[in-house]
């Protein structure tokens, strides 16, 4: 697990919160990584977040912009994308499944 | 006069449903469903092909999101064991790297008569590649591919 | 480049076809019929239930015409292998007096894909049913009774 | 396997045909044996033979009517029941199959 630099901007909604962040197959490959500890500014949602996440690492943006879609899951549970993050919430970036 | 016993009306026996991996076993799994008033058990095996769209395949490496995984099981399972009124039903799905051969996933489910089990088995398995968050990379002699990831 | 490989065209690999009184694996039947091309099996598994119409069952008895009986499971496996282009199938089944929950038949079917898969196990259990000489005597606590033999 | 009384009345046709005729089953019970050397005359059919069997074993009939058909094989081969018998032939009477 690394740090990656976040924006750390404190916001009227409060201070910044720590999101852990995990990556699976593709995205993990793309990312170096299969999780983060993210920064975030209070009030984000999870489209936010992968936005972030894709701006800062080309390689997953890369990846993401060449899958049909991206699902997301918090703390284990499937999420839509303007779910609002708290802090300490693990939130999975999931590419198209092909499991069987 | 014989001991006369009422249809089964027992809820179904769910799991196990797993993510792991350790070498399955259908064996293992159908007798982990059966119960005594089940007559049939039907399960699908997904083996490990030497090629897929006209590629050689050396491999397959499988990953999960365990956690969400078998939860996404469970719940396709017991969906289904409503659906068809199954006495059981189990699903074991490997994760790591597979020779060609080798099984990826089984799903076992046991009923009293064999139509519902064969349409239960088979719709189990269209929900577990459609919801289920796992992964499969195909190792060729030159490369890997993660499949799944197709724009559009 | 990596290797181009040709849709598979091989005959499909029949059998094992078996009357055995010995006890049955679906794991081992999975192995004989999987192919390296093959990415699907199927398999159904008979097992003893504790009751039929409402009766206790304590145990079921399997007679075959051995013979006869493996070479009606060849060919109505040939029949069903042409019909849905399958890689391999195979079936044996027991004889002899078996517990509940023991194992009197397994079906086991490989295919590139799984629908065919399916469709054809559940088609030649089907047929094993309607024309394989093999009879079932169910006993029961006070009795025993053999099935098939109901006029019209 | 025991010797069951047949018809050994020299026809025509012939001598007498010497059968092996083997039961399974809810038959075997009923005949008390699955097997025996059965004398027919030349000439004989799979039905004349099982008619001749159901007539000698009381138990055999009682069984045979309760069933919705008799099958026979002759050979270890289905065979219809106008077959025409052959000195040592094999023949087969199957009740209802029921496997599975």
């Amino acid at each position: 697990m690394t740090q990656i630099a976040g924006d750390s901007r404190a916001t009227a909604n409060g201070p910044p919160l720590t999101i852990r962040a995990r990556f699976f197959a593709l995205y993990r490959e793309a990312a170096g990584q299969d999780e983060a500890q993210v920064p975030v500014p209070a009030g984000s949602t999870v489209r936010e977040l992968w936005q972030h996440l894709l701006a800062a690492h080309p390689g997953l943006e890369r990846a993401g912009a060449a899958t049909a879609y991206t699902a997301y899951a918090v703390n284990g549970t499937w999420a839509k994308s303007d779910r609002v993050l708290q802090d300490g919430d693990e939130v999975a970036f999931l590419p198209p499944v092909s499991g069987g | 006069m014989s001991e006369q016993v009422a249809p089964a009306a027992a809820p179904p026996a769910l799991g196990p449903f797993e993510v792991t991996a350790a070498v399955l076993s259908v064996d293992q799994l159908v007798a982990e469903v059966a119960t005594p008033a089940a007559g049939a058990v039907v399960t699908f095996a997904g083996l490990v092909r030497d090629h897929h769209q006209g590629r050689r395949v050396v491999a397959l490496e499988y990953e999960a999101y365990p956690e969400l995984a078998a939860r996404e099981l469970q719940a396709l399972s017991a969906a289904v064991a409503a659906k068809y009124a199954l006495q059981g039903i189990g699903i074991r799905h490997r994760t790591g790297r597979l020779a060609i051969g080798e099984i990826s996933v089984v799903i076992a489910v046991a009923a009293p008569h064999r139509a519902a089990a064969f349409a239960a088995c088979a719709e189990a398995l269209d929900l577990l590649k459609a919801t289920v968050p796992v992964w499969k990379k195909e190792w060729y002699a030159d490369g890997s591919s993660w499949l799944g990831q197709a724009a559009g």
